[in-house]
């Protein structure tokens, strides 16, 4: 097993993977750019070291200073988190030149896996179900004409080299091809400098379905059940839950079996993702593989009580996968809540700052990952993402009620974050009656939440505001309330500085 | 102690006084039964009549809210006999401030100093956190003012651009 | 279904069953002693009534009060929690003649178990096999010394109406019997105002194991599995947990089926649990019935995926139990720490005071029932039970370095606590070996603690002592720690006013 | 800044600067390259060299601990150019006062002032939560004063006798 696990991100999946590290006896190695001194990950770590400028190019995505802290650390290995470099095929093959175990799959598997068309052309080979269209890149307008005639309108234009929505355009009709052609193509040169697009079937209101497979070194890979990724703003993950509503025991043998072999013709190793989307009918159509960890893992983990962190570091190490396909079960329901620090009054515009006040959820069900803390300075300068809250229950119903009652525990103060947004989607009937698909969150933010104004509620809220200010008028002198429970010690709150000041002159 | 309170846009009075550790309190002039203990800073547990609410407070770019469970409600408190509240509350009839809802990067001025714009037109576009936002003048009026420069960082509740 | 539930109890339990209440849209009413106004369990109930002064007499354990709030409060069911009244049938019945449902057994099934004679007779009667010696009260010393040779020593005296290791003594030839049953008798009368004593052929080194029982109001009883309580201490629970690494599914089977007899015999209604002590040669024998929720019972919905008291609820509503006995699988290891406000360097004498500081665990498979928070002033009134840590895994050794690690992120500031004690259980070889009886503990904490002197731990503590007085010192001026991560708002505590003012000195 | 640190009973010389974001730093007399962060309140995220350690500060009964991940250490810190924590560390060497380690109420004193007692014999009975504590003498000696009295309720860091 190694020794030292360098751990090449930051946020709650790089306290995540530190906190794997220590159940497994094994000492963590943080490295942190510029702004993050400060952060959780840091904190939580063996050994910490400075790599650089703010900026992710200059350090979380620095390969050489990343494998020049490797050496000098002497790490045995590095856990790339989700993101960053974690799928990057010359971070793999650097780390394998360098004697550094990467933990995940090779880099000729992620090379395999991240083209898109490449991809499809593995699986048209190894007969897997993908969604109509070409497996090459468009060589011209009229190539793209003829093929988007013969699957049929609407179609979807994609970068091969895509990901997080980028170089994507839907079409309806030919009049809309050639624009969205260009426009799908510089945005793609842009993004990932790379101009290649090909041409899908559009799936009406399909259902983003995942399905997490593992796979050793030994040749033995499982699956660990779906998860149901369909509630998407701006193609970004919101909430995710296992198992699926839609799938049950035959759907999930036939696209698991399905996704190991979509793993097994990419010589896969290590824990991945195979997404599909499904229609209408229940069809699934592979659609793409993600080669590392997913930020919603968890709700894998919860349902089969598997941890699936150690068990990519235990697959990197040697060992071959401690269970069988038929010992997995899976059991309950699980969902999870991706908490952001985004302005729902701002179109979830992100909103960094510092967190004035942390209340957090616990209790039976409720798993929080987070790399949030009480008077932490969230930066501005990387994903939003500030913790996770998942929980568990019975059966789905169960999982829903519990979630409505940890996010009300739930508080953040001194930034906006989307915990509302999680109230609103967990109490929709759509929602709970599981009809969903990748256009629910779209249609759920073009209706007006309609804020009932609650008199009783605000009454409640004006005397609290007029007993926040005296307290802070009298925050020396001995007043009941205070007395009754010796009052926080964390009182020099700007807003209380100044009423006091209004209150004393 | 009386205060002058607003809550999202409505207001109220409040009579409030603390002696012998009871609180006596009316709101709007009704007599209200409230019991209140500071668990921690920030964080009141409130009883009125029976009922309990845990209510936090919090500022963010300079706006207070007051949470009653997971509500949200704006908030402002006024001390009528201080001058200086009155002063900052004639603020809001004066010329329009537009500030940053959260710390930046000016990346584009969309509009020059002196001319005129459309409710809802764009003044300035602000990046955090790898995305862009445009900043949009909240009524139609002139350009006063626009004390950023592109380029420059900016922290919550820096002042943007002043229309009027 | 209730519309209202009022918890007649306090501190962690309070707030679990509130947040049940929460999770199934009922509302909770709490109740609090003078010293309990600013309780967890106050600050998150949606109505909060005053039952009077600090001692329990006067408050928790005040039938009279509780029921005048239950009518007040027009609340249709009333939660006891564990302690206090919650196994008294005298409560139970009032609840009943007052219109309230009282979420537990009926008074007669807890009579019938209450007494541990009248239980041990109706074991006889229902054939369940209980530890040999008398199944009623001690008439003499003659009849004492005669029971005792015939069943042979050492033997056991214990109180009828016993628990919590009152009244209890082991004897161990005839001239110890007659002060022993003396002195039980007396400690008997003065502790639960009942003299009977019986006798029990003593087991040596035991394990104590219990399984958890449920029965709804039309008959249906089902096991769910047993726990592992044999670490004690002064026969109070310490850490527990499910399931039993001594049982098998063969064993698991007996005794539920056992406990299921023992429940039906005392036409028992809602969730109990039959204790049994197991000798070496894992013979088991029906000890006694706990007619409650059990402190340890989230070991048991972690192996099994319920939620036991949202079935309490739903069975003392008239619901019938959802689900058979071959539905009930048992899956991973759960292990509880009970976090107690205790002295580790006295004895572990009860240590009260300010939490100046929280810290909490959290991530993969740690769930937090606590009743504290930061700021709270831990009164000195009641049982020290600070929380619950427990910690699931998919076998028992991930739990355990998962806990490991749990404990190392858990920080109670102010007050001293007994979480260095669960490092030390946990890191003991016999325990990771599974090698306990109800001696373990006495035996661990025989043995001196080998402190070893870290000498680079202690450099770095004189180092952070100095750097918190030097910040203390210019806590209004820049720094670069304080500036890299603004400073924490709550910063008034004495220690640093205190060096604040001798470095201006 | 120098400091006299006492950690666990052993005694260290802390040269702490710092300027400009850096901290210099010699612990008795050995140079350290550190780099601090005050967390929070009372939490410290240290590295030296490149180790990382979550230091937390508490008080409890009048005791400071410093906690290094989960090793706890008894610390007192002085700064030698202070008259007043002189005076303070004088104290020491006076009689021994016996100090309630928790809040409770005094159920029995087992001895009188003027009476001699050994190392460990109990001087007075604390109870709290439901449990009672023997508060034991800590060295041979003359119990100068008991300033208690049974029935009273103490408080932690409480003096509840001199011995001499």
């Amino acid at each position: 097993m190694f020794k030292k696990i360098l751990i090449a991100n930051r946020g709650e999946i790089a306290v995540r993977v530190i906190r794997a590290c220590h159940e497994m006896g094994i000492a963590a190695v943080a490295v942190y750019s510029d702004v993050d001194r400060a952060s959780l990950h840091v904190r939580k770590s063996d050994e910490a070291y400075p790599i650089g400028a703010a900026a992710a190019t200059e350090s979380y995505l620095n390969i050489a200073k990343i494998l020049d802290i490797a050496k000098r650390s002497r790490a045995d290995a590095i856990h790339p988190g989700y993101g960053f470099l974690s799928e990057n095929p010359r971070f793999a093959r650097a780390c394998a030149d360098a004697g550094v175990k990467f933990i995940g799959p090779t880099a000729a598997a992620m090379e395999a896996m991240g083209s898109k068309t490449r991809a499809r052309q593995a699986m048209e080979k190894a007969s897997i179900p993908f969604v109509p269209g070409t497996s090459r890149g468009l060589e011209s307008f009229e190539e793209a004409a003829q093929v988007a005639q013969h699957i049929g309108y609407p179609i979807m234009l994609k970068a091969a080299a895509g990901g997080g929505g980028k170089g994507m355009r839907l079409v309806h009709a030919l009049d809309e091809l050639k624009s969205a052609l260009d426009a799908a193509r510089s945005e793609a040169e842009r993004s990932f400098g790379d101009r290649e697009v090909y041409i899908e079937k559009a799936i009406v209101n399909p259902r983003h379905i995942e399905m997490q497979i593992l796979a050793d070194e030994h040749g033995n890979t499982v699956y660990l059940g779906e998860r149901e990724c369909s509630l998407q703003r701006r193609h970004q993950k919101v909430l995710e839950e296992a198992p699926s509503p839609l799938v049950d025991p035959d759907m999930r043998r036939r696209m698991g079996e399905v996704a190991v072999r979509v793993a097994q013709a990419a010589g896969y190793t290590n824990a991945g993702t195979v997404e599909f989307l499904v229609d209408q009918q229940k069809n699934f159509y592979f659609l793409e593989m993600n080669t590392r960890l997913q930020v919603e893992h968890p709700v894998t983990e919860l349902i089969t009580g598997f941890d699936l962190v150690h068990l990519q570091i235990r697959v990197a190490a040697g060992e071959k996968l401690p269970f069988r396909q038929e010992e997995i079960s899976i059991r309950g329901h699980a969902i999870e809540c991706r908490i952001y620090a985004e302005d729902p009054d701002n179109n979830y515009f992100p909103s960094p700052g510092r967190i004035t006040l942390l209340l957090a959820p616990s209790g039976p069900g409720i798993r929080r990952d987070s790399g949030m803390y009480q008077g932490w300075n969230v930066p501005l300068d990387y994903d939003p993402l500030l913790g996770k809250l998942i929980g568990y229950g019975t059966d789905r119903d169960q999982v829903i009620a519990r979630l409505m009652r940890a996010l009300d525990e739930y508080f953040v103060g001194g930034i906006k974050t989307n915990i509302s947004l999680f109230r609103r989607i967990l109490s929709d009937p759509e929602f709970r009656a599981a009809r969903l698909d990748t256009g629910f969150l779209d249609r759920l933010l073009e209706r007006r939440e309609d804020k009932k104004s609650d008199t009783a509620a605000a009454d409640v809220a004006a005397i609290a505001a007029g007993i926040f200010a005296a307290l802070g008028t009298s925050a020396s002198g001995s007043n009941g309330a205070a007395d009754a429970n010796s009052r926080g010690q964390d009182d020099n709150s700007k807003w209380k500085a100044a009423s006091r000041r209004e209150a004393l002159h | 102690m009386i205060y002058d309170i607003t809550i999202d846009g409505k207001n109220h009075r409040l009579d409030l006084n603390h002696a012998d550790g009871r609180w006596s309190c009316f709101l709007d002039g009704r007599p209200m039964q409230i019991d209140a203990v500071l668990a921690r800073s920030d964080v009141l547990s409130l009883r009125i009549g029976n009922m309990c609410y845990e209510v936090k407070s919090e500022r963010v770019a300079g706006d207070l809210h007051i949470w009653v469970g997971s509500a949200r409600f704006a908030a402002e408190v006024r001390d009528p006999r201080s001058l200086r509240s009155r002063t900052r509350a004639a603020d809001h009839h004066g010329p329009r401030k537009i500030t940053a809802a959260m710390p930046g990067k000016v990346v584009r001025i969309l509009v020059n100093e002196g001319e005129e714009v459309e409710a809802g037109a764009g003044i300035v576009v602000i990046e955090a956190m790898k995305m862009q936002n445009e900043i949009k003048s909240p009524k139609k009026g002139i350009v006063q003012k626009i004390p950023v420069k592109q380029g420059a960082a900016v922290n919550a509740g820096d002042v943007l651009a002043i229309v009027e």
